[in-house]
C-alpha cells in the first residue's frame, strides 16, 4: 500500500477504500461491482444534493438581480430554504388524471431525471476522476440528452390534456431543433482535441482552453445548450402566460418536482459540460503538481458559468415560438456548420501541437484559430446587417402604402 | 455478470418488441419500441461496439422514435379506434413468424454451439472507433457507400419536405 | 464471453417479432415500427458477426452504420406518405388502402 | 494536339446529358432556349467527334489495334472486392461511329425543330421535353460508343432503353378509334419490354463472362490469352450439351443484339415503334438504337471469332439471313410508309448481322454507316411527306367543315400519290435514299451490301470457317432480299411521289420549311457520295478499319448479279406501280396476283399473335389462378356454391312437385292438353335453366376470379413469406447439407 497521497486526494480515497472492501473478504468481482455501484450512488448524490443549494443561490440571485431580498427565512441568510420546499411537494398528493395513460404518465419523469444524471456518468471532476472515461463521451452525452426530449414528449401525450401536448409539440420542436447546433458547436472541440473522450478533450486544452481557440463554437454552444434547458429567453416550454404551466400541468406532488429536479440539474449540469468543453475543465494552475485541486477549479468554473445563466435568465425576455425557430435553422444552424467547416481547415492547416509545446510553437496555433474565428465572426456581423437592413427596409415599405383617408 | 446483464438486455429487446407489435395503443407501442431498442443498444455494448449503441440511442431513441410519436399524434384519431390493433391474417401471419423462427433456430444450432464457457473471440482493437471513422472515410474502403448513405438521407429529406408539406396553392 | 449464437438467436427473435407485425398490424405506422424492429434484428448480427468474427476490419460497423442511414431515410420518407395518405384519405390503416384491389 | 483531343472524348455523351440536364431542370418552359440547348449540346458532340474522327483518320497507324485499345480510365470507385472501373477508348470501329452518331443525330436534332412545329399553330405541346429526351438518347448512344467495358457500355444500353420507351410512347395520350391498332404508350411498353428479354439474355452473358475473366473492360475481355482461355474452357448445359464459354458467352450477348437491333423472334417492337414521332424512328432506327445491336457484336467480334467454326458464328449468320429476307418480304404489302421502312430496316440489320455470321466484319461496318446515313434520310424524307400530307388535310378539314374529323391515316401511302411536283426536295432527296437503299451504283448502299455479297460468294467458293453451306446460304438469302428490297423501295417512290393525287390532302400537300429539308439534302449528299470510301478498288474503309482484317476482294459476278437484280427489282416496281400509277380507289396489284399470300405478309407472318396467344395469354391467366390462395376467396365461393346448390335442389322438388305429381293428377284430366304444356315445361325448365346456369357460371367465375387481387400489401406480403417459409422447409428437409 503506498502512502496517502493528499494532493491526489480522490484517488486516494478510492484506493483505501478498495483495499478496505478486500481486507473485509470480498472478490475482487464484488469489490468491482461495489465500487461501480458506489461511484453511481457517488454521482447521483452529488448531482441531486448540488441542486438544493443552487436552487437557493439561484433565488436569492434572482432576488438581488430583481431589486429585491429573495429567500431569507429559513436557516441562516434563508440558506435551507429548499427542505421545507421539498417536504412540501413530497408530502403533497400525488394525482393522476383519470384518462391520462397511467404508465406512461409515470415513466416520464424518471426518465426525465434520469436522462439528465445520465451525463454526469462522463463529466471530468478531476483528472480521472468521472464516472466512466468513455472514448465516445461527447456522443454519449447527445445521445443520452434526448431521452429528456422523449420524456417531455411522453408527459405532454399522457396527460390528455390538450395544453399539455401542445406544450410537449413546442418543447420537442425547440430541442431538437437546437440539437443541431449544439452538437454541431460539439463537435470543434472534439475536432481540436481529437478525441470523444471528455477527459482527453480536458487534457487536450493544455494546449489552451477552447473558448481562445474557438470562440465562436462556444457561443452557439452556450446559447443552443440554453435553449436545451430551456431557461430564458427560452423558456416557452412553460410559459404559463402562454400555455397555463407546460407540458407538466397535470403533474403535482414529487413528480412534478421530480421534472423540475431534472430541469435544476440540466442546468447546471450543462454549465459542467460547457467548463469541461471550453473552459479548460478541471485545467488551472498546480493542478499537474495536486490533481485534486482539480474539483475546485472545475466547481469554480462551472458555477461561474451558472452565474451567467442566471444573469441572462433575469434580464432577458421572452422570445416567440417562430422567432425561436428561425433564430435556430436561419442563424444558428447555417452559422455553426459554416464554423465547423471553417474550424476544421484551420485545424488540419494548423496542425495539432505536441503536448510539451512551448509557448513559441503554441502562438501561431492559437493567432491562426483566433483569428479564423474573428474573420468569421466580421463576416457574420456583416451579412447579419445587411440581411436585417433589408428586412427592415421590406418591412417599411410593406408598412407604408397605407391610402389616405379622404374626408367625405 | 456479463450473462445477466446479457439476458436483462435481451428481455429488454424482446419484450419491446412483442410490445410493438401487440400493443393497441400506439404511443405505447412507440415507447415499447424505445424500450426494445434501448435494450438493442445494451447488446451492442456487450459486443463491444460502444460507438454504435451511442449512435442506436441518438438516431433511434432521440429522432426515429420521436418521429414516429410525432406521426401518430399527428394522425391521432386513428390511434383511438376501439378496434384490434391486428388485422384479419394475424394468425397465419403468427403460423410463418414462428416457422420462419423455427427455420432460424435450427439452422443457428447446426451452425454454431450454443454452449456457454469456452468462447473465445479475439480482441478489439482500442482505438475501433477511429478505426471505424478511418474505414468510413478511407477511399479504398467504404466512402462510395458512405457518400451514397449521405445522398440517401439528404434526398431523403428533401422527399419527405416534399410529399408531407400541405399544398397551399388551389 | 457469450457465444455467438446467443446473439444471433436474440436476432432471430427480434427478426421474426417484427415480420409478425409487418403481417399482421392494420395501422401503418405500427408496420414502419416493426420494420426497424427488423432492421435492428439485421443490425444486431452484423455488430455480432464483427465482433466474433474479425474486429479489425470494421466491415460490420460500417453496413450497421449503413442500415442506420437507411432506417432514418426510411421513417423520414413512409411517415411522410402516411401524413400525407392520412389528409387524402383519412386513415392509415393499410386495409383500407387498397387502391390496387382488382 | 491529338492526346489533347483523344482525352477529352467523355465528353462527347457529357455534351447532350448536359442538354437534357438543362432542359429538364431550366429550359422546359422556354421553346427556343431548349432548341438551342440541345443542339449546342449535339453540335459539340459533334464537332469533337469529327474532330477525333479525322484525326485519327490522319494519323491511322497509331490507331490500328492493339495499340489503339489503351482505355482511359476516368475513376476508380470502390465496389465491394473490386473497383468500378468508369473510361473510355478509341480506337478505328469508335472512330467511324463517331463520324456517324453524332453527325446523323445532329441532322435529326436540327429537322426535329420543323417537325414538332416549332413556331407554328401545332407545335407540340411537350416540344421542349421532346428535345430533353432526344438529347438523352444521344447520350446513351454517345456514351455507348466510347465506353471502354462492357459494365459502361450496358448502362448506356439501358439509358437507350429507357429513352426508346418515352420516346416512341412520347404522343402517350394519343388514342385511335381502332381498339386493335396500337396505340404509343403501348408500342413503348412493347418495346421496353421486348428488348428487355434480349438484355436479361445479354446480362447474363456479361455475368458470365465478368465471372470468368473478372473484368469486363474491353482489353481484358479480348486480349488474347483470355480469348484462349474462354475457347478453350467448356460448359455443359441442360438441353444445350457441353460448349465452349466462348460461344455460350457470345450467344448471349448476341441476345441483347438480337433485341436491340430487332433480329428475328425479338423483331416485333421495331415496326410498331414507328408510333412515336418521325425524328424518333430516324433515330431509334438509323443512327442510334438498332446500330448498338451491331455495334455491340462488331465490337464483340474478337469474342465470337474465339472458337473456329463454333455455333456462335452459324446462330448469328443464319438469323441475320433469315431476317433479312424475312422482314423484306413484309416490307412488300406494308402501305403504311414507316412500316414499311421500319421492316426494310430490320432487313438492312439482318445483312449486317448476317455478314457478321460469315467474317465479313469490314463490310458490316461499313454498311452500319451507309445505312445509317440512308436509311436516316428515308425516315426523315418519309417524316416530311407525312408532315407535308398532314398539313393538307388540315387545309383542307378547315376548309370546309363539313369534312370533319373522320380518321385520316397520313402514314397511309394509298393516300398519297402525286407529290412529286408538291414537295420536290423531299422526293429527290427520297429518291436519292432510296437508290442507296435499293444498291444502285454508285449510291453507297450499293459498295456496302456488295461487299457483304461478295464476302459471303467468296466464303462460298474458297472455303470458310464455317464450312461451305453458310456462306452459300447466307449469300443466296441475301441477294433474293436485295431484290426485294429494290422491288419495295420502287413500290415506296412510285406510291407516293409518282401520278396523281389519291385524295384532296395529299394533293394541298406543301414542301416542308427549311429546318427539314435541309439535312435531308445534306444526308443524301451522304448518302450518294459515302460509299465511294469503300469502293474494292480503292477501299478507304479497309485502310480506316484496320488492315488486321482480311480485305474481300472484287467479285464481277456478284457485283453484276446485284447490280442486275436491284435494278431489275426497281423495274418491276416501276413496271407494276410507276409506269401506270395507281388511282385512288385501286386495289395494289400485287395483292391482287398473291392473294392470300399477300395476307399473310400484310399481317407480318402473325408473329404478333403468335407471342400472344404463345406468350401473353398464359402469363395473364396464370397470374389470375396464382392467387385463389385467400381464404376468403376459397370458402366464401364454396359456401355460395352449398347455398347454391340448396336453392337448385329445392327448385328441382318444386318442379317435380308441379311436373310429375301436378302433371300425374291432372293427366287424366287434361290428356289433350298435355302435350303442349308438357313442351311448354320442357322449354322453360329445361332451356331456360341451362341457360340460365351457364350465365350463373360465368357470373360466379368472374366474382371467383376478381377479388384475387386484394390490392393489400401485407396480404401479397403473407404469402411470400409463407412460400418462403415453405421453400426454406422443403429445402432444409431435402437437402443433407444442413
Amino acid at each position: 500500500m503506498n502512502g496517502f497521497d493528499i494532493s491526489n486526494l480522490f484517488l486516494s480515497i478510492g484506493q483505501v477504500w478498495t483495499e478496505w472492501l478486500l481486507q473485509l473478504g470480498l472478490s475482487a468481482g464484488w469489490v468491482s461491482f461495489v465500487n461501480k455501484l458506489a461511484g453511481a450512488v457517488l454521482v447521483t448524490a452529488f448531482a441531486v444534493g448540488t441542486v438544493v443549494f443552487t436552487i437557493v443561490g439561484e433565488r436569492k440571485l434572482i432576488g438581488r438581480i430583481q431589486d429585491r431580498l429573495g429567500p431569507n427565512r429559513v436557516g441562516p441568510f434563508g440558506l435551507l430554504q429548499t427542505v421545507p420546499d421539498v417536504l412540501k411537494l413530497l408530502t403533497k398528493e400525488i394525482i393522476t388524471p383519470a384518462n391520462a395513460d397511467k404508465v406512461l404518465y409515470s415513466i416520464a419523469p424518471m426518465l426525465a431525471v434520469a436522462s439528465v444524471i445520465l451525463i454526469w456518468g462522463v463529466v471530468p471532476f478531476a483528472n480521472g476522476v468521472m464516472g466512466v472515461d468513455l472514448d465516445i463521451g461527447a456522443l454519449y452525452f447527445v445521445a443520452v440528452s434526448s431521452f429528456g426530449t422523449l420524456a417531455i414528449l411522453l408527459a405532454g401525450w399522457s396527460s390528455n390534456n390538450k395544453y399539455a401536448l401542445v406544450s410537449a409539440f413546442r418543447v420537442v420542436a425547440q430541442l431538437i431543433s437546437y440539437e443541431v447546433p449544439l452538437v454541431l458547436s460539439l463537435l470543434v472541440p472534439v475536432l481540436l482535441a481529437g478525441t470523444m473522450s471528455m477527459n482527453g478533450i480536458v487534457q487536450a486544452q493544455a494546449q489552451g482552453w477552447f473558448v481562445i481557440l474557438a470562440p465562436i463554437s462556444m457561443l452557439i454552444f452556450f446559447i443552443s445548450s440554453t435553449a436545451e434547458v430551456g431557461r430564458s429567453p427560452f423558456d416557452l416550454l412553460e410559459a404559463d402566460s402562454e400555455i397555463v404551466a407546460g407540458y407538466n400541468i397535470e403533474y403535482s406532488g414529487m413528480r412534478f418536482a421530480m421534472f423540475f429536479l431534472g430541469e435544476w440539474i440540466h442546468a447546471f449540469t450543462i454549465c459542467g459540460l460547457t467548463a469541461t468543453l471550453f473552459f479548460g475543465g478541471w485545467r488551472g494552475p498546480f493542478v499537474d503538481q495536486v490533481p485534486a485541486l482539480g474539483v475546485i477549479y472545475f466547481l469554480v468554473k462551472m458555477f461561474a458559468i451558472y452565474f451567467v445563466h442566471i444573469w441572462i435568465r433575469t434580464t432577458m425576455p421572452r422570445l416567440r415560438i417562430d422567432h425561436l425557430l428561425d433564430f435556430n435553422w436561419k442563424f444558428l444552424v447555417p452559422l455553426s456548420l459554416v464554423n465547423l467547416i471553417v474550424m476544421s481547415l484551420a485545424a488540419r492547416l494548423t496542425g495539432m501541437p505536441r503536448a510539451d509545446a512551448a509557448l513559441g510553437e503554441l502562438l501561431p496555433y492559437w493567432g491562426v484559430l483566433l483569428g479564423v474565428n474573428v474573420v468569421l465572426a466580421a463576416v457574420t456581423l456583416y451579412v447579419l446587417g445587411v440581411v436585417g437592413s433589408r428586412i427592415r427596409r421590406r418591412q417599411e415599405a410593406a408598412r407604408e402604402p397605407e391610402p389616405a383617408v379622404t374626408g367625405p | 455478470m456479463t450473462y445477466a446483464v446479457f439476458i436483462l438486455f435481451t428481455l429488454m429487446a424482446l419484450c419491446g418488441g412483442v410490445l410493438v407489435v401487440t400493443q393497441r395503443n400506439l404511443v405505447r407501442a412507440a415507447t415499447a419500441l424505445v424500450l426494445s431498442l434501448f435494450g438493442v443498444a445494451g447488446l451492442y455494448v456487450l459486443l463491444e461496439a460502444g460507438f454504435l449503441a451511442a449512435v442506436q440511442v441518438l438516431v433511434y431513441i432521440g429522432a426515429i422514435a420521436i418521429l414516429i410519436i410525432f406521426a401518430i399524434m399527428l394522425t391521432r384519431r386513428m390511434v383511438q379506434g376501439d378496434e384490434s390493433g391486428l388485422n384479419r391474417q394475424w394468425g397465419w401471419a403468427l403460423v410463418s413468424a414462428v416457422v420462419m423462427f423455427a427455420l432460424f433456430c435450427y439452422v443457428v444450432v447446426k451452425a454454431w454451439p450454443l454452449a456457454l464457457g469456452a468462447v473465445s473471440a479475439p480482441a478489439v482493437p482500442a482505438d475501433s472507433t477511429e478505426a471505424l471513422g478511418l474505414a468510413l472515410l478511407d477511399w479504398e474502403q467504404y466512402v462510395l457507400p458512405f457518400e451514397i448513405a449521405s445522398v440517401l438521407l439528404l434526398s431523403a429529406m428533401v422527399g419527405a419536405v416534399v410529399i408531407a408539406r400541405e399544398k397551399h396553392d388551389s | 464471453m457469450i457465444p455467438l449464437s446467443w446473439y444471433v438467436l436474440v436476432s432471430a427473435a427480434l427478426f421474426c417479432i417484427g415480420l409478425f407485425g409487418v403481417l399482421a398490424r392494420r395501422n401503418a405506422v405500427a408496420i414502419l415500427m416493426a420494420v426497424e424492429l427488423m432492421l435492428n434484428a439485421v443490425n444486431v448480427n452484423l455488430v455480432a458477426f464483427w465482433r466474433y468474427g474479425e474486429p479489425q476490419a470494421m466491415a460490420g460497423q460500417v453496413f450497421a452504420l449503413i442500415v442506420f442511414t437507411v432506417a432514418a431515410a426510411e421513417a423520414a420518407v413512409g411517415l411522410a406518405l402516411f401524413i400525407a395518405i392520412y389528409r387524402s384519405r383519412d386513415t392509415v390503416a393499410v386495409e383500407e388502402i387498397d387502391l390496387m384491389k382488382g | 494536339m491529338r492526346e489533347f483531343f483523344f482525352d477529352l472524348t467523355w465528353l462527347i455523351p457529357v455534351f447532350p446529358l448536359l442538354a437534357f440536364a438543362f432542359i429538364v431542370l431550366w429550359a422546359n418552359p422556354n421553346r427556343k432556349l431548349s432548341t438551342w440547348a440541345a443542339w449546342a449540346g449535339i453540335g459539340l458532340s459533334w464537332l469533337l467527334g469529327w474532330t477525333i474522327f479525322f484525326l485519327s483518320w490522319g494519323d491511322i497507324h497509331h490507331l490500328t489495334p492493339p495499340e489503339a485499345n489503351h482505355p482511359v480510365p476516368l475513376w476508380a470507385l470502390p465496389a465491394g472486392s473490386g473497383m468500378l472501373e468508369v473510361g473510355f477508348q478509341v480506337d478505328t470501329l469508335t472512330a467511324l461511329m463517331l463520324f456517324m452518331v453524332p453527325f446523323v443525330c445532329l441532322m435529326i436534332f436540327i429537322y426535329s425543330k420543323g417537325y414538332m412545329g416549332y413556331g407554328t399553330e401545332q407545335v407540340d405541346p411537350h416540344y421542349s421535353r421532346f428535345f430533353a429526351y432526344i438529347s438523352l438518347f444521344a447520350c446513351g448512344m454517345l456514351g455507348l460508343v466510347v465506353s471502354d467495358s462492357l459494365l459502361t457500355l450496358f448502362i448506356f444500353w439501358e439509358i437507350m432503353g429507357l429513352c426508346s420507351y418515352l420516346l416512341i410512347g412520347f404522343w402517350f395520350e394519343k388514342r385511335y378509334p381502332d381498339p386493335e391498332r396500337i396505340t404509343p404508350k403501348e408500342a413503348g411498353l412493347k418495346a421496353f419490354l421486348t428488348t428487355r428479354v434480349g438484355d436479361v439474355i445479354m446480362l447474363l452473358g456479361i455475368l458470365l463472362l465478368f465471372s470468368q475473366v473478372g473484368s469486363l473492360s474491353f482489353v481484358d475481355l479480348f486480349s488474347h490469352d483470355t480469348l484462349h482461355m474462354l475457347a478453350e474452357k467448356t460448359v455443359t448445359l441442360p438441353v444445350l450439351g457441353t460448349m465452349p464459354v466462348a460461344t455460350l458467352a457470345a450467344l448471349l450477348l448476341f441476345g441483347g443484339a438480337m433485341g436491340k437491333s430487332a433480329q428475328f423472334p425479338l423483331h416485333v417492337w421495331l415496326p410498331d415503334a414507328m408510333e412515336g414521332p418521325t425524328p424518333v424512328s430516324a433515330l431509334i432506327h438509323a443512327a442510334t438504337m438498332v446500330s448498338a445491336g451491331v455495334y455491340l457484336v462488331a465490337r464483340s467480334f474478337p469474342l465470337f471469332a474465339a472458337v473456329h467454326g463454333g455455333t456462335q458464328l452459324a446462330v448469328v449468320a443464319f438469323i441475320g439471313a433469315f431476317t433479312a429476307l424475312f422482314a423484306s418480304t413484309i416490307a412488300v404489302a406494308q402501305n403504311d410508309i414507316k412500316r414499311g421502312l421500319a421492316y426494310s430496316t430490320i432487313s438492312q440489320l439482318g445483312y449486317m448481322i448476317a455478314a457478321l455470321g460469315v467474317g465479313a466484319y469490314i463490310a458490316a461496318v461499313f454498311h452500319l454507316i451507309t445505312h445509317a446515313f440512308f436509311k436516316a434520310l428515308l425516315f426523315l424524307g418519309s417524316g416530311s411527306v407525312i408532315h407535308g400530307v398532314e398539313h393538307g388535310h388540315h387545309e383542307v378539314a378547315h376548309g370546309h367543315d363539313d369534312h370533319g374529323e373522320e380518321a385520316f391515316d397520313a402514314n397511309d401511302m394509298m393516300n398519297m400519290g402525286g407529290l412529286w411536283s408538291k414537295m420536290p426536295r423531299t422526293a429527290w432527296t427520297f429518291l436519292i435514299g432510296g437508290g442507296a437503299l435499293a444498291g444502285i451504283v454508285p449510291l453507297a448502299g450499293f459498295w456496302s451490301k456488295d461487299e457483304i455479297l461478295a464476302h459471303a460468294w467468296h466464303g462460298f467458293q474458297h472455303g470458310h470457317d464455317l464450312g461451305t453451306f453458310w456462306p452459300f446460304f447466307v449469300w443466296l438469302l441475301l441477294t433474293l432480299a436485295a431484290l426485294l428490297t429494290a422491288f419495295y423501295t420502287a413500290r415506296q417512290v412510285c406510291l407516293t411521289f409518282a401520278g396523281r393525287p389519291r385524295t384532296e390532302a395529299a394533293g394541298h400537300a406543301h414542301e416542308s420549311p427549311p429546318s427539314m429539308t435541309w439535312p435531308l439534302m445534306i444526308l443524301a449528299f451522304f448518302a450518294a457520295t459515302l460509299g465511294l470510301f469503300g469502293t474494292p478498288w480503292a477501299n478507304q474503309f479497309h485502310h480506316l478499319i484496320g488492315e488486321a482484317f482480311e480485305a474481300t476482294p472484287f467479285d464481277p459476278f456478284v457485283a453484276g448479279l446485284s447490280t442486275a437484280l436491284a435494278v431489275g427489282g426497281a423495274a418491276v416496281g416501276w413496271l407494276v406501280y410507276g409506269r401506270k400509277p395507281l388511282a385512288a380507289g385501286d386495289v395494289d396489284p400485287v395483292k391482287r396476283w398473291l392473294g392470300p399470300v399477300h395476307t399473310v405478309l400484310e399481317n407480318k407472318y402473325y408473329v404478333d399473335e403468335l407471342y400472344r396467344a404463345v406468350f401473353i395469354r398464359p402469363v395473364i391467366w396464370l397470374a389470375h389462378v396464382f392467387f385463389k390462395f385467400d381464404n376468403r376467396w376459397v370458402i366464401d365461393p364454396i359456401v355460395n356454391a352449398v347455398g347454391r346448390a340448396g336453392v337448385s335442389l329445392a327448385k328441382g322438388m318444386g318442379w317435380f312437385d308441379l311436373v310429375v305429381v301436378d302433371g300425374l293428377v291432372n293427366l287424366a284430366g287434361r290428356a289433350g292438353a298435355t302435350v303442349s304444356s308438357l313442351s311448354d315445361v320442357v322449354d322453360l325448365r329445361f332451356v331456360d335453366r341451362i341457360v340460365d346456369g351457364v350465365g350463373d357460371l360465368v357470373r360466379a367465375g368472374g366474382r371467383f376470379l376478381r377479388p384475387i387481387q386484394t390490392g393489400r400489401v401485407q396480404n401479397y406480403l403473407l404469402v411470400a413469406v409463407l412460400f418462403t417459409a415453405i421453400t426454406l422447409l422443403g429445402l432444409y428437409v431435402m437437402l443433407p447439407v444442413l
